[in-house]
């Protein structure tokens, strides 16, 4: 196993476990979705760690490959959950 | 011989990220924190673009770290003013 | 494995160590805007790091993905600027 | 036998800043803090793909996750009452219990992940990506896993943020534009908006052989329209309504066309024909570009631009169903 690998899929584990109590502890939308945001990036990290071959290596493309989707899946999911947000303070001002 | 003249400017150019942060950390006011910030960084990368030129030695290279230092010198700046005159607009309210 | 290469590694890490100094002001604060000037020296940091491992990794693209970061942070500069400003 | 050290020196320093600013996005109370945390984590974190051999996700994240997300939260933060950017966490012994658990799982996934990693080598797909790729019609094999051997998925993906931006679209009208900008602010968006689309540009075209492609072309794109709504362009540079519902959907149809066609000539469902793959590949990824582009740019509007809903019909009354 690379130290880098080890590293690195800890380091997401570690963001996961950080980005999960922060959704549950924090009490506003936006707290929670950074948390989310967090959690998700914690994944990602796993994901990319475990592609990672060694130096001078090619990566696996296929984690890659989703992770980018991931990505991008992960900020227009972001959008929708702060609209959602702000129709619901909409409502509840009413 | 290309190498070591490269290394010397990337290390110049790390010492002077090295006194930007120390500047960012240490200095008393934001405004003289912003002013050791623009200074140093935008040298430090200017540095360390050109040794990096030098030790690669390609000319499409040289000319990408060129660029990308040119970027950042110009965002930094505008960035900075703008940061500032955020903070004085809030200091005067 | 050359000196100049392991000069090169060794700068990146001393660079990564700079970088979390300034990132000290960013837990300390105090206003705001302390706070985004270590994200602009995080930025700028950011790209020499890309720069720097650009020919550690042997990875020619990783230019190209500093440059991304440097157009990008001046975005990312320009929407924190802002929200403040319309609120006069 | 130095350099090795020196990696690992690296190696931990760049995970010990990521876990630090993460942990620093996540904790209360200030929301302005978090946002700027959390910005400055995206940064990061674009490095450390970077630094795993991850060229395209670095690409991606340095656009979405320091920029775009960033640039998202920022707009959102703008409409809480003040007296709402404050966030307390709760603490007590709810907070201790959760914490307490996290830190199990977290074990328990380090404890799993170690002994899988491991196991006896499985079969890897990246040996056969590698082998499959001189047919594949490009030399990237991040484009060619989501362009070609799994083309079916990007096309569901796109699927995905067009029913995203749907939902955006549904909810209310877009959030109150910016006013126009200073001179200072004006004169960064004058260089930096052409900049941005011109590297988009290049993304899409290199995304063929290096890095680069339609996901990271089409947030260089949105990154554009975010500078123009931040120094007071209304629709952040996109084009009428009935064009935009084009933009939108441009992404699937090129997909779906190319599909049916593939279909139509006996192939399977987007199998390309031989020597046909670089060209159709080319084709479906600008139309998803501009897709994704206007799907960002809309998300980033936060709602229906003016226009979306014809002359009084229900745009007028915002509020929905029951308020008794």
């Amino acid at each position: 196993m690379l130290f880098a690998e080890i590293t690195y899929a800890l380091t997401g584990i570690g963001l996961f476990a950080l980005g999960l109590r922060g959704a549950l502890l924090r009490r506003s939308l936006l707290g929670r979705i950074i948390a989310i945001n967090v959690c998700g990036a914690g994944v990602f990290m796993l994901f990319v760690a475990i592609a990672y071959r060694g130096p001078g290596q090619a990566p696996d493309a296929l984690p890659h490959a989703l992770v980018l989707t991931g990505i991008v899946v992960a900020v227009s999911a972001t959008a929708l959950a702060l609209a959602l947000g702000r129709r619901l303070r909409d409502s509840d001002h009413e | 011989m290309s190498d070591l003249l490269g290394i010397l400017f990337v290390l110049t150019g790390i010492a002077f990220f090295a006194a930007g942060s120390i500047g960012v950390l240490r200095l008393p006011d934001l405004h003289s924190r912003l002013h050791a910030l623009t200074k140093a960084d935008n040298l430090g990368l200017g540095l360390l673009c050109a040794g990096l030129a030098i030790i690669d030695g390609g000319a499409l290279n040289a000319v990408k770290l060129f660029l990308v230092w040119v970027l950042v010198l110009a965002a930094s700046a505008t960035a900075a003013h703008l940061i500032a005159q955020q903070a004085l607009r809030q200091a005067d309210k | 494995m050359t000196t100049t290469t392991q000069i090169l590694l060794a700068s990146t890490a001393l660079l990564l160590l700079t970088l979390g100094m300034g990132l000290a002001r960013a837990m300390i604060g105090p206003s705001l805007q302390d706070r985004m000037l270590s994200v602009q020296l995080l930025g700028t940091g950011g790209v020499a790091v890309l720069l720097l491992l650009s020919p550690l990794l042997a990875i020619p693209a990783l230019v190209d993905v500093a440059l991304v970061l440097a157009l990008l942070a001046a975005v990312a500069a320009a929407a924190l600027t802002r929200r403040e400003v319309d609120d006069v | 036998m130095m350099a090795v050290q020196l990696w690992q020196l690296l190696d931990l320093l760049l995970a010990g800043l990521t876990l630090g600013l993460g942990w620093a996005a996540v904790s209360g109370p200030d929301l302005r803090r978090s946002v700027v945390f959390f910005i400055a984590f995206g940064l990061l974190v674009a490095v450390v793909w970077a630094r795993l051999r991850a060229p395209d996700l670095a690409l991606a994240e340095a656009a979405i996750g320091a920029g775009l997300s960033g640039a998202l939260l920022l707009s959102a933060l703008r409409d809480e009452p003040d007296a709402e950017t404050s966030d307390d966490v709760r603490g007590g012994p709810v907070a201790a219990l959760v914490s307490l658990a996290g830190l199990a799982l977290a074990a328990a996934f380090a404890w799993v992940m170690i002994h899988t990693l491991g196991a006896a080598d499985p079969v890897r797909l990246a040996d056969q990506i590698t082998a499959q790729l001189p047919n594949s019609g490009v030399g990237n094999p991040v484009t060619a896993v989501l362009l070609n051997f799994r083309a079916y998925d990007t096309l569901l993906e796109l699927a995905v943020l067009l029913a995203a931006v749907l939902g955006i679209l549904a909810l209310g009208p877009a959030r109150t534009p910016y006013r126009a900008a200073g001179p200072l602010l004006d004169g960064l968006i004058r260089w930096l908006v052409p900049l941005l689309i011109l590297t988009a540009g290049y993304l899409l075209w290199a995304g063929a052989h290096a890095p680069g492609g339609a996901f990271q072309a089409g947030a260089m794109l949105a990154a554009a329209a975010v500078m123009l709504r931040l120094g007071g362009h209304t629709i952040a540079g996109l084009p009428r309504p009935p064009m935009q519902r084009i933009l939108l959907t441009a992404g699937i149809a090129a997909f779906v066309l190319v599909g049916v066609i593939t279909t139509g000539l006996g192939l399977a469902f987007l199998q390309y024909p031989g020597g046909w793959s670089g060209g159709l590949i080319l084709l479906i990824e600008a139309a998803a570009t501009l897709a994704i582009a206007t799907t960002l740019a809309l998300a980033y509007i936060g709602g229906r631009p003016a226009g979306w809903v014809s002359e009084g019909s229900a745009d007028t009354t915002t509020k929905i169903g029951g308020r008794d």
